[in-house]
This record gives C-alpha cells, sequence and structure tokens, in this order.
C-alpha cells in the first residue's frame, strides 16, 4: 500500500498551489547568502533566505526536492536541498565544487545574492517511512538530499524505528556534515558509521566501498527502508546489496541526478527512459526504475 | 595549390561536388570529410552506399576511414612513397592508360624510369603499409572507369605538399583517372572563400583570375582601367611578411627586407600561422598595423588601427566554394554597432590617398571583377541572385559555368608528370620528442575559433583544447580520460585535456589550433614547402607528459 | 458542432486578405529559389503561397524560436557593502493573432502534440502560451502523400479529424471547408460572403479524396508495430550501434523534427553588470545535451545518444503519451544524409521480427 | 520574421542556408532545400552560425592606440590615422616594406576591393593570404 500513499503524496504536491506557482515559470527570486559552513576543501553549505519578504514567508519545500540556483553569468543548476523542512526562512544547499557554475558559487560570499526557482521534484515519501527503521547510504555529496530527509526524520524522532546512517567518502577529508556525523557517536537515536576509499594518516575508521557498510549492520526487510543516494554506480552497487539482503524494491529509495535546464519537465535534459527526473523524480523507489545501467 | 597547377595548369577541384554521387572508387587523403567537408562526406556515403570503393590514406582511423573498404593507414609525411608504390603496382599489373597518357599527357618517360626503380618491400617499410593492401589499393583504383580522388590539408600541409599534391595528380594521369565526369583530383577547401580569395588574386604572384603579372596585354588591362602603373616585382608570402623575412632564407636571392607597415582583413595570425613566437615579434616590432575585423583578435590587440568590420549576415557579395562556385550572400541584417563592410573601409582609406574607390553597390565590384577577369566574366549579380550560383570558369552572360574542368584537354594543355621522392619531415622524432603530432581542425570550430568560440551551442560541445592519444601510450604515461597533460616541442609548450581513442596509432597525437589557451602554433615548426609555402603543419616531434594537479 | 461549407479557390486570397486586417498571416511561401517555406506574409500580392509542396520547415519556430530571450538580469556591486544585487527582468513575448494558413495535418498534429510538453505537464510555459493562444489554424488535407511522408503510419494524417479551426480540402476548383474550434465557425459567420453551405455529394467526394490518399502513401512504414517490438524485445543494440556510426552529430534531425522541443538555457553576459538568459533549440544527439557538471555525461557515447532519440519517440512517449511522438512528416529522413532517421530505424527494427519468424 | 538565403561561412562547402532575421536580429538558421550542395543538410556549425552575429563581443566603433591604449575614436579620425600611418611608411621605405594579408572569410568583392587598393594604391604585389593554412 506504501506505493499508493505515495502516489497520493504525489498528485497532492502536483497540485499545490504556492506562491512560486507564477505567471512566468523561468524567472528566478534574488536570495541572500546568510551563511557559508566550509564542509572541507571542495563542499560549502549555503544558507539562503530571499530578499523579498513574502517569499520569504511563503517559501516551504519538502526533503529530497531541490532548487533551480542561477549563479551571475554562469546561468542555472539544479541543486538538492540539504537543510530540513523546519520553521525557518533560511534553507540550505550544500554545493561541491564540480564545473563552471558551482566553481563560481563557491567564489561567492556572506550578503551575496544567487537566483533561485523551486522547490521542484517529488520530495522523499516521508510519510511511508514513519514508524519504519530507516538506513540511509550515502556516497560523497550524495549525503545533500539525504541529509534533509534525515534532519527531517530526527525533528520527529519518535516517529521513526531505528536511524542507521551509512556513509561513504572517497578520504577523510572529503567527508561531508563531519561534525554532525562525529555527534551521532555520542547519540544514541542515531547509528552511524563512515568509510573511506582511501584513508589518510589519521583515520582509524573503515577503509572500502560503503556497501561493505551494509555487512557491518542488520536489516530486518520487512521492516526497513533504505534511503540512498550518491554516484550512479555506488547506486547501482546499493541497490543489489540491499535487494541481496532480501529487502523489496518498494522499500528502496533514491534519488537520482540529471543535467537540467527547466526543472519543471519541459525542456528535456533529464530524460530517463520514460521518465523525467525532474518532475517525476529525482526520488524514485526501485520498482520505478527498470534500468540501473545509466543512472 | 602549387602542385595541382604545375602538373594540370589550374589549382582547384576539377569536379563538382554533386559528381561524387556516381563515382565508383572514391580516394580519400589526408581529409578527415565527415568533420571537415560534411557535404563531401555525405557524397561519399550514397555513392558507397550505391556499391562504389572507398579507399582512405590517413594516419587516424577517422570515421571515414572506419568506414572504408580500404583504410591505408600510412606513417605521417609518407604519402610520396606510398603512391610511388601504389603506381608502381599499377604499372606491374598493366592497369595503366595508354592511350590517356599518350594523348593527354608529357614527361611519362621519366616518371616510368622513376616507377621503376621503386622497391615494394621497402616502400611497406617506409610508410608502414603492407604491400598487399598497396597493390589491393592500386588494382581497385585503376580498374575503376570513374576514379576520384579527394584531398585535404593533410595532404599540402607538408614540407613536401607540392610534391604530394603531384604524386596524386600523376596518379590520376596515370590511370587516366581526370579530364571526365565522375572521376578526377579534388583539393577540399578548408574556409569558406578561400577559393575565392584566390581567383581575387590576394596573391603575391599572379593578378585576378590568375593572370600573369608579367603578361604586358594584361598589365595594361588593368592600367587601363585602374589607371595606375601596377607594381612589377612579385610581393612576399603571408610567412615572409608574418616572420619577418628572417626565417625564409632559402629560395631568395637575398634577404628579402622585413615588412614595416601590415594591413590585416578578418585574419588571425596570432593563431593560424605556425611559430607564433615569430609571429608576435614581427606583428610588434611594425611601425604601424592596421587590422579590421569583427572581434578584437588576439592579432587585433597588438594593431595601432583597429576597424570594426561587418559579418557575412550584414552584406551583399558572393563567396567561391571548392567547386569553383560563385554564390551570393544576401544582407540579413545592417550591420552591427558602427561596422562598415571592408570594401568600405578600404574605399576610406583609399579616397585618403587621393584615389577613388568609392562604389554604389558589391554589385558594382563585381561588374568590374566580370571586366578585367575572364574566369568571372558573366558573374553579373543580377545572374547569381535567385540562382545557386555559376561554377567558374565563366566567361560572359551567356555562359552557364562550369561542371568540371580540363575537359577534353588540361588547361596547361599537356598534363605534366611529375615525379617525386620521398622527403623526410623537417623535425624527425628523437628520444627527447618521441611523439608525432598532427595538427588540423575540429567537427565543432572554425580556424581560430573567433567566430564558433562566441556560440554558446558549439562552445558547450567542445569548450577546451584536447589532445587526442592512443590509449596505450595513455596507459605508458599513466594517463587518463580527461586529464590534463603538457605537450613540449622544441618551441614551445601547451597544455591539452586528453582524449584517448584508438583513431590515433601509437606514437602519434592530434590535436587543433581551434584554442588560444592551448595555442598548437607555438609548438609547430616554422619550415614550409619550398614552391607552395604551405607550412608543416602536420607534423612536428613533442614530447607529452602528464601535468599534476 | 462541425460545419460544411465551399469556397472557391478565387476566394482564398480575398478571404486571407480579410483575416490578415486583424491577424498576422504565416503560409507556405514558394521563394525565388525554389524552396517552400513557412513564412510570415507582408504582401499577400507579391507572396507566392504554395499549398502544392510540403513546406521545409514545420510551425515549431513560431511557437518556440531557435533562438529566444527568456529574460534579462542585472549583477550589481554595491559600493558600500561590496555585496551583489542580481535581478532578473522577464522579456515579454509580442502578442500578436497569427493565422497559420496551409498547414498539413502532421504539422498540425505537432502543434497539439508540443502542447503536450509546453503547457499540459504540470507547469505552463508562458512564452509558448502566449504564442499558442493567438494562434489560429486553416489546416490543409493531404490528398497527395510527399515521397517521404507516412502520417498514416503515425495516424496523424492525412486529413484530420480534430486540432484545426478551418480545414480545407481541395476538391479541384474549390475547398471543402469544414469548422473545426469554435473561432473557425466564427470566420465562417463573419466573413459569410466567401463561404457556400456544402452539399452531401461534396462531403461525400471529400470522402472519396480521403479514402484514396491512404492509397497514395509511397513509404510503408510499420511506426506501431515497432513500438510493439521495442516493448517486447531486447533493445536492438545492434540496429543502433548501426545507425549511430553514420550519424553526423548535426543535430539536424531534432531542429526539423515538428516535436522534438528539447532546449538549452544559458546565461550570455553583456558585460560585467548585465546579460540574457536565452533558450535554444537542444537536441538529444548532443555530447553536451547530458553532460553534468565535472564533465561526468551518463550519456556517454555515440551509440547511446541514438538511442536516446529513437527510443524516446518510439518507446518512452509512447508510455508516457500513449502513442509515440512521431507526426510521419518526413523531414528527418530528407535531411539526415547519413540514414540515422526514424523510418532506416523503424524498417530495421520491423526486419527483426521477420526474421524470428523465418526462424520459428 | 524574414527568411535570407546566404552562404554558411564556415567552410569551402558553401552550403547554402537561411538566416531567419527578427526585427533585425539574426535569430536562426536552416538549410535550403534545394541547395545543390547542401541540399537540406547542415553541419553542427551551420545550424548555429547565427549565434555569434550578435555577440557583444563584436567590435562597435573603431579603435586607435592612444598612450599605448586602444580608445574608440570617430570613423573619420580612425581612417585618417590609418592612411597617414601607411603613408608614411610607404613614403619612408618604399611600398614593398607593407604587407596586407587579405581574407579567406570575406566576400570576392572584398577580396579584389583589397588586392586593388594593395596594387594601385599602396604599390606593392605583397598581399597573400591563409590559403595554406
Amino acid at each position: 500500500m506504501a506505493g499508493i500513499e505515495f502516489q497520493k503524496q504525489e498528485r497532492q504536491n502536483k497540485h499545490q498551489v504556492g506562491p512560486f506557482r507564477q505567471e512566468n515559470i523561468y524567472l528566478p527570486h534574488p536570495a541572500i547568502i546568510r551563511e557559508i559552513i566550509t564542509e572541507n576543501e571542495t563542499v560549502s553549505t549555503f544558507v539562503l533566505e530571499f530578499e523579498d519578504a513574502l517569499y520569504r514567508q511563503e517559501f516551504t519545500y519538502k526533503p529530497g526536492q531541490f532548487l533551480m540556483v542561477s549563479i551571475p553569468h554562469q546561468g542555472e543548476a539544479p541543486i538538492s536541498i540539504s537543510s530540513a523542512s523546519a520553521l525557518t526562512t533560511t534553507f540550505a544547499l550544500t554545493v561541491r565544487k564540480a564545473g563552471k557554475l558551482t566553481g563560481a558559487m563557491h567564489g561567492l560570499s556572506m550578503g551575496d545574492v544567487v537566483g533561485i526557482r523551486g522547490p521542484y521534484g517529488r520530495p522523499f515519501p516521508m510519510g511511508d517511512l514513519e514508524g519504519k527503521n530507516l538506513v540511509f547510504v550515502a556516497g560523497g555529496i550524495g549525503m545533500a538530499p539525504l541529509h534533509s530527509a534525515l534532519f527531517s526524520c530526527l525533528e520527529h524522532r519518535q516517529k521513526y524505528g531505528a536511524i542507521t546512517v551509512l556513509y561513504g567518502s572517497r578520504n577523510p577529508d572529503e567527508i561531508c556534515f563531519s561534525e554532525e556525523m562525529k555527534s551521532f557517536e555520542q547519540d544514541e537515536n542515531v547509528k552511524c558509521l563512515l568509510t573511506v576509499d582511501e584513508a589518510g594518516d589519521n583515520w582509524q575508521g573503515h577503509v572500502g566501498l560503503v556497501t561493505e557498510l551494509l555487512d557491518m549492520i542488520s536489516i530486518d526487510p520487512g521492516t526497513s527502508k533504505a534511503l540512498v543516494c550518491g554516484p550512479g554506480i555506488m547506486i547501482r552497487f546499493v541497490i543489489a546489496r540491499l535487494e541481496s539482503l532480501g529487502m523489496q524494491a518498494p522499500d528502496i529509495i533514491t534519488t537520482l541526478e540529471r543535467h537540467m535546464k527547466c526543472g519543471v519537465g519541459i525542456c528535456g535534459h533529464c530524460h530517463f527512459d520514460e521518465k523525467l527526473i525532474c518532475s517525476d523524480g529525482p526520488v524514485f523507489t526501485r520498482d520505478e526504475l527498470t534500468n540501473l545501467e545509466n543512472i | 595549390m602549387a602542385g595541382l597547377a604545375t602538373t594540370f595548369g589550374s589549382g582547384a577541384m576539377t569536379n563538382s561536388i554533386n559528381e561524387l554521387d556516381h563515382a565508383q572508387v572514391v580516394l580519400v587523403s589526408g581529409s578527415n570529410t565527415t568533420e571537415a567537408h560534411p557535404q563531401v562526406a555525405r557524397r561519399i556515403y550514397g555513392c558507397v552506399d550505391r556499391g562504389a570503393k572507398l579507399i582512405v590514406i590517413d594516419p587516424r582511423r577517422t570515421k571515414i576511414a572506419r568506414y572504408a573498404d580500404l583504410h591505408l593507414q600510412l606513417r605521417p609525411g609518407t604519402d610520396i612513397p606510398l603512391l610511388n608504390g601504389i603506381m608502381r603496382s599499377i604499372i606491374d599489373e598493366n592497369l595503366v592508360d595508354d592511350l590517356f597518357i599518350e594523348m593527354r599527357t608529357e614527361n611519362f618517360f621519366a616518371m616510368r624510369d622513376m616507377l621503376l626503380q621503386i622497391d615494394l618491400d621497402q616502400v611497406a617499410a617506409t610508410t608502414n603499409v603492407s604491400k598487399c593492401m598497396i597493390r589491393q589499393a592500386a588494382r581497385i583504383y585503376a580498374q575503376a572507369q570513374r576514379s576520384v580522388i579527394c584531398y585535404c590539408l593533410g595532404v599540402t600541409q607538408h614540407i613536401c605538399g607540392t610534391s604530394n599534391v603531384q604524386s596524386y595528380a600523376n596518379l590520376a594521369m596515370l590511370t587516366g583517372h581526370v579530364e571526365q565526369e565522375f572521376t578526377g583530383v579534388d583539393p577540399l577547401r578548408g574556409q569558406n572563400n578561400v577559393q575565392g580569395a584566390c581567383d581575387m588574386a590576394a596573391l603575391p604572384n599572379v593578378l585576378p583570375g590568375y593572370q600573369s603579372l608579367d603578361d604586358p596585354g594584361v598589365r595594361n588591362k588593368f592600367k587601363q582601367s585602374w589607371g595606375v602603373e601596377l607594381p612589377k616585382t612579385q610581393g612576399v608570402t603571408l610567412l615572409d611578411m608574418t616572420h619577418g623575412g628572417s626565417v625564409w632564407s632559402e629560395g631568395f636571392e637575398q634577404l628579402p627586407e622585413p615588412i614595416r607597415a601590415m594591413y590585416i582583413m578578418g585574419e588571425n595570425p596570432m593563431l593560424s600561422d605556425p611559430g607564433i613566437k615569430h609571429v608576435e615579434a614581427t606583428l610588434r616590432d611594425l611601425d604601424f598595423l592596421v587590422v579590421a575585423d569583427i572581434f578584437l583578435t588576439e592579432t587585433a590587440v597588438l594593431a595601432d588601427v583597429v576597424f570594426p568590420a561587418a559579418s557575412f549576415a550584414e552584406k551583399i557579395g558572393t563567396v567561391t566554394n571548392s567547386e569553383r562556385r560563385v554564390q551570393l550572400m544576401n544582407q540579413a541584417i545592417t550591420p552591427v554597432g558602427n561596422s562598415r563592410t571592408d570594401d568600405k573601409i578600404i574605399a576610406g582609406i583609399a579616397s585618403r590617398f587621393g584615389y577613388d574607390m568609392e562604389y554604389e553597390s558589391s554589385a558594382e565590384i563585381m561588374e568590374e571583377i566580370c571586366l578585367l577577369t575572364p574566369l568571372y566574366g558573366g558573374m553579373y549579380h543580377d545572374r547569381l541572385k535567385g540562382s545557386w550560383g555559376l561554377q567558374w570558369p565563366c566567361s560572359d552572360r551567356t555562359h552557364d559555368g562550369t561542371q568540371y574542368l580540363h575537359k577534353y584537354s588540361f588547361t596547361r594543355g599537356r598534363g605534366r608528370f611529375e615525379p617525386g621522392d620521398h622527403v623526410e619531415p623537417a623535425e624527425p622524432l628523437s628520444e627527447e620528442y618521441p611523439f608525432l603530432l598532427i595538427t588540423g581542425r575540429a567537427y565543432h570550430h572554425y580556424h581560430t575559433g573567433t567566430m564558433t568560440r562566441r556560440s554558446h551551442t558549439l562552445v558547450r560541445e567542445h569548450d577546451r583544447p584536447y589532445i587526442d592519444m592512443h590509449p596505450e601510450d595513455g596507459k605508458r604515461l599513466g594517463l587518463q580520460r580527461g586529464d590534463m597533460v603538457q605537450v613540449d616541442s622544441r618551441r614551445g609548450t601547451c597544455n591539452f585535456t586528453v582524449k584517448l581513442t584508438d583513431q590515433m596509432a601509437p606514437g602519434e597525437l592530434y590535436c587543433d589550433f581551434h584554442f588560444h589557451e592551448a595555442p598548437v602554433n607555438t609548438l609547430t615548426i616554422s619550415c614550409s614547402d619550398p614552391v607552395a609555402r604551405c607550412p608543416e603543419f602536420k607534423i612536428c616531434a613533442v614530447k607529452a607528459e602528464k601535468v599534476a594537479l | 458542432m462541425t460545419g460544411r461549407y465551399l469556397l472557391a479557390k478565387d476566394h482564398l486570397v480575398p478571404l486571407l486578405r480579410k483575416i490578415a486586417k486583424s491577424n498576422r498571416l504565416v503560409a507556405p511561401v514558394l521563394n525565388e529559389y525554389g524552396d517552400t517555406l513557412f513564412s510570415h506574409i507582408t504582401d499577400l500580392d507579391s507572396a507566392a503561397i504554395d499549398l502544392a509542396h510540403q513546406p521545409q520547415n514545420s510551425l515549431k519556430s513560431f511557437f518556440f524560436p531557435q533562438t529566444e530571450k527568456l529574460s534579462t538580469y542585472l549583477v550589481e556591486k554595491s559600493p558600500k557593502t561590496g555585496n551583489v544585487r542580481y535581478n532578473f527582468y522577464p522579456h515579454t513575448v509580442e502578442n500578436q493573432p497569427t493565422a497559420y494558413v496551409g498547414v498539413r495535418s502532421c504539422d498540425m498534429f505537432a502543434v497539439m502534440y508540443t502542447d503536450m510538453t509546453f503547457l499540459h505537464n504540470g507547469e505552463r510555459d508562458n512564452y509558448y502560451q502566449k504564442r499558442r493562444d493567438n494562434a489560429f489554424f486553416i489546416t490543409l488535407a493531404c490528398n497527395h502523400p510527399f515521397p517521404n511522408c507516412f502520417c498514416n503510419a503515425t495516424r496523424s494524417g492525412p486529413f484530420l479529424e480534430l486540432g484545426y479551426d478551418l480545414q480545407l480540402t481541395d476538391l479541384g476548383d474549390r475547398y471543402f471547408v469544414e469548422t473545426g474550434r469554435s473561432r473557425g465557425m466564427k470566420i465562417v459567420e463573419q466573413m459569410g460572403q466567401f463561404f457556400k453551405p456544402a452539399s452531401e455529394a461534396d462531403r461525400r467526394e471529400q470522402f472519396q479524396l480521403a479514402l484514396e490518399a491512404r492509397g497514395l502513401f509511397q513509404r510503408n512504414v510499420h511506426v506501431e508495430l515497432a513500438s510493439k517490438i521495442l516493448q517486447e524485445q531486447d533493445e536492438p543494440v545492434g540496429i543502433i550501434s548501426e545507425l549511430s556510426s553514420r550519424c553526423q552529430d548535426c543535430a539536424g534531425c531534432a531542429y526539423v523534427c515538428p516535436t522534438c522541443t528539447c532546449f538549452n538555457i544559458a546565461d550570455l553576459p553583456l558585460d560585467e553588470e548585465s546579460g540574457e538568459r536565452i533558450r535554444s533549440w537542444d537536441a538529444c544527439t548532443f555530447a553536451g545535451f547530458s553532460k553534468m557538471a565535472g564533465d561526468h555525461n551518463p550519456v556517454q557515447c555515440e551509440s547511446q545518444r541514438v538511442r536516446k532519440r529513437f527510443l524516446h519517440k518510439l518507446l518512452h512517449d509512447v508510455a508516457k503519451h500513449g502513442r509515440p511522438s512521431c507526426v510521419g512528416c518526413g523531414r528527418c529522413v530528407d535531411i539526415c544524409f547519413g540514414g540515422v532517421d526514424i523510418i532506416s530505424f523503424v524498417d530495421r527494427v520491423v526486419k527483426t521480427i521477420d526474421h524470428c519468424r523465418d526462424v520459428d | 520574421m524574414r527568411d535570407v538565403l546566404s552562404v554558411c561561412t564556415y567552410c569551402g562547402c558553401g552550403c547554402g542556408l537561411y538566416l531567419h532575421v527578427e526585427n533585425n536580429q539574426v535569430v536562426g538558421a536552416s538549410p535550403s532545400r534545394n541547395h545543390p550542395v547542401s541540399r537540406n543538410n547542415l553541419c553542427v556549425k551551420g545550424w548555429h552560425v547565427h549565434e555569434f552575429i550578435h555577440s557583444p563581443d563584436r567590435l562597435s566603433d573603431p579603435l586607435v592606440r592612444k598612450d599605448g591604449r586602444l580608445v574608440p575614436v570617430s570613423w573619420n579620425e580612425a581612417l585618417d590615422v590609418a592612411a597617414a600611418g601607411l603613408k608614411g611608411v610607404k613614403e619612408r621605405y618604399g611600398p614593398d616594406r607593407i604587407g596586407v594579408l587579405s581574407s579567406a572569410k570575406c566576400s570576392n568583392e572584398e577580396n579584389y576591393i583589397l588586392q586593388k587598393f594593395t596594387r594601385a594604391v599602396l604599390g606593392t604585389n605583397n598581399i597573400d593570404h591563409c590559403a595554406r593554412l
């Protein structure tokens, strides 16, 4: 029945009329950078707030959704929201320096302005997660959208069963949200396991692929849901491992990344077989994805 | 184009592009046809689909080479021995067109004697093409009724470029594959109006329509029309101008005196010419430099005066394509900003010299060209408007243009065999510089990129300088796709993003010259063919190593 | 309620002249070079309206231009704080009622198809919508399909049953006129002097032509069968790689396709403080189409891109919209010299089933 | 929108293409169906030939070097400076010390005019273009 619930939610979402349903769907709104948190050498979290007071008040989003972010002269790119949907007027984007636009974004400072459209896309089925044991599996910057879901769950901790976070990074220096990850060590609410591909001198933790962490925990397929995000190849391996552990396809939820131009299902850039990542996704359950080859 | 001029008497594509449709054999050499001349590739696809055979001679395994029946992946710079080998096989197998040679050509015996000296085993060793492939190519090419040779800058941009071209002409004459429809020797021109610029005598040694500078009758005709006596002495070539006359001692009795002032229209020698450091030194050292261009190019920034010129969409004028087709470009918009067409700019300067060059329109300029240039005698704008243009020679208003050249006889009378011998590349590989670098064009960009690099779609597709390398070489250098590689020659250094591809033979590299970030012509050598003065862009020795990030 | 009328051929231009008083006219025009293009007609008397040839362009660029400004942006640096202000000002689409005349069934159908993408997909594209709201269609039923046409196979012609305002059928000396949407009826009412009621005999004549037209197709393209095979069988990897080896990467197929609506959005800086955000046609056969930050590209090689195009048209859009996104206009057949067109693909796919049958 | 037939400026094939013009802006390009060379086809460069025409980098005004920097000036001034500069070199060193580079990207008429200027006005045969590059 979970699937039906999910669809209902999706339908609601599609017909939701918010402040951003407007005449011109391509018009960004200025948002001010309130804070920049350096996660590591290539990743920073930008805390933003709309300039316009009305938008600021009415802007809402759900974990798993993304925004189209404009940087002066660099164009626009889709970026997942990494903050929990708490009732503040700020929201956060965690961005890795990868290309021209993200590179330019890293050159901005507090008080600078970016353009924002959104939120877009189908969020995580938060309702379906209630009462379940949750396993968050992230690789690299894939932690950003999961961070939003994870902290939303933690805000209502009692609604969920056990929460496990498995997080893989290329090396210890590239771990994002490392303070929070560290704080989980003392937190009995969350079990958190980290792994890196290449250990540095100061790394005492696990070395290896994130799939190996799945063998270090026990998952009850009947009562668990897994949320997976990371590079395509990692998603593929993690899903295969979860399935071999007996998890059912509707219980495996992932979020995909694609080049996007419009964010609202028109421009065609994010076609993924018969789906559009931007409007049908970016969040998908395993059973919705027939072909994992090119994710 | 000196190669074809000495053998056939005219340096242009002998056929029309459409004639390729009906060829039985197409021999493509030194041309990445699918990328550089898509419309020619299209004809090749078409005729191959209808059963024609395709032979490709290219050191790279290009798309068209993959499509070929026979790909002769020769060692760069060994065209002449390869063709001599093919011609020797043709003689051995008695596939020579005796009648054609007898009726239409001269100097065959010298050619035959030279070919009889050829040792095929040695050819195979020099060119890296097997004897069997050479023989097959000879049979396929010679036995067909209608064989066409298409070549591009991969043949001409060598120290022995003229000789290379002559070798292809020799091959065509040996088998009688010229002078007819659907068969001939076709150089593919790189830029949209190279043919026209040559026809209009933007050349130091001829007058419009290749009329002789020395012919008193011709001189008199121009004197009457222009009202001044024409200068007598042959001028200097582009490389002599842009290299301060310093590196071109051979061929001149005495060093020409260096140029002191230049007028450059729509060219960017700071990227396109070999040995950029020389070019820059020369241009900086000039007393006076005027540049007219649509963008502030690398060359324009060195100028004393820069004129904003109108682009092709902003003027009426004709251009001549590879197949000698003179077409009219219609004006789409008024000149951008305060720019002007080049003829108006020049007229403005001329008037300050007290010489009147004001024309009512470009149609009036063309009328003067028609009057003075027999080749273009009938190219009036009113005839070109509303038509697809006319192919020269077109002598007068009643002439319908010429589909293919050398019908019934070569322009120079008899076609002349010019035996050629292998010339080693100017810069041999060495232990220190073990890679052979080939330069050329890329599909998404054009020349120095002044236009294409301002086209956002083309830039997205191809946004930085790449270098192609065989995967084995890549492995040896510890390179992965997308790594940066530094390439050094004895003259300069460039950085590229590496692309590992089996298009390349091991030991050979390929890059394009469209990017000012990697000015490839700082690497290339300034040596050139002594006759055509075509620089050896296709071969220089370099080393390559991974750039640590 | 569909009305049926007759319009004498001599009265077509006078009718258009009346319509042109309150509309811009777009019709196929034969130019001096012998090419027929849908063009704006500014002077009815000098333009050679050509209803005999298929226009080489579709109506796509009239609703979705090849390049279009979406907005202008300003980046201002505050001298006090050094911080940047960054604002977007939308570009307004000029708003003019336009009558599209002589539109063939495939092109009309394609407009309805692109409506699904631009208007009925959750979000509405207001640039497209403004142009669409202002459009009035006088279509022309195809009595004589052109050599590369196969709209019979895509169920988008040769005669239309809906979508048009007025549909003309050439009955020799006169047009049989059907009114579709209410605006068509309004024209007939307002300009009644040009129209005569059609008789049952006229209607039968039109039926007869429609019937005959179906038999005149030179191409036999099994689009639906190919879609079915693609649904049921493994991906035709061999066919895709064979075709992709001849793809020129020119985007011509996508650009001439009346239903291909992929676009790129790019910022073009004018100077340090301002720029334009434009959108331009894009094609899934481009390598840059799916390239993400840091050069990661999920659709890496040529064959995957060609796969994307064909499967999107014949498989994925069938799953999404219930029909292939091909209207059988044949333009991509004409434009691709490599033969990487939808007909070659369909033919090859259909052959695989023949082969299976042989084996059985 | 007007469709203006022109010739692609990107290679020696000489493909016929239509430039689509709206409000004195070239907003698109497409092939000509009946052109004998291009026959309804263009390569990727041809399809995007309109994209550079209105680039903000286009030179708009003549520039003259003053105190080492190129500064915008009027046409009259620029033409005066250019003519004076060329004249000066011609008078000091003779016409054969002036070189002229013409362009394979300009029209026949412009090439003709430039070589005429070189030969008739400057008085030298020192004219060439980049045919070999």
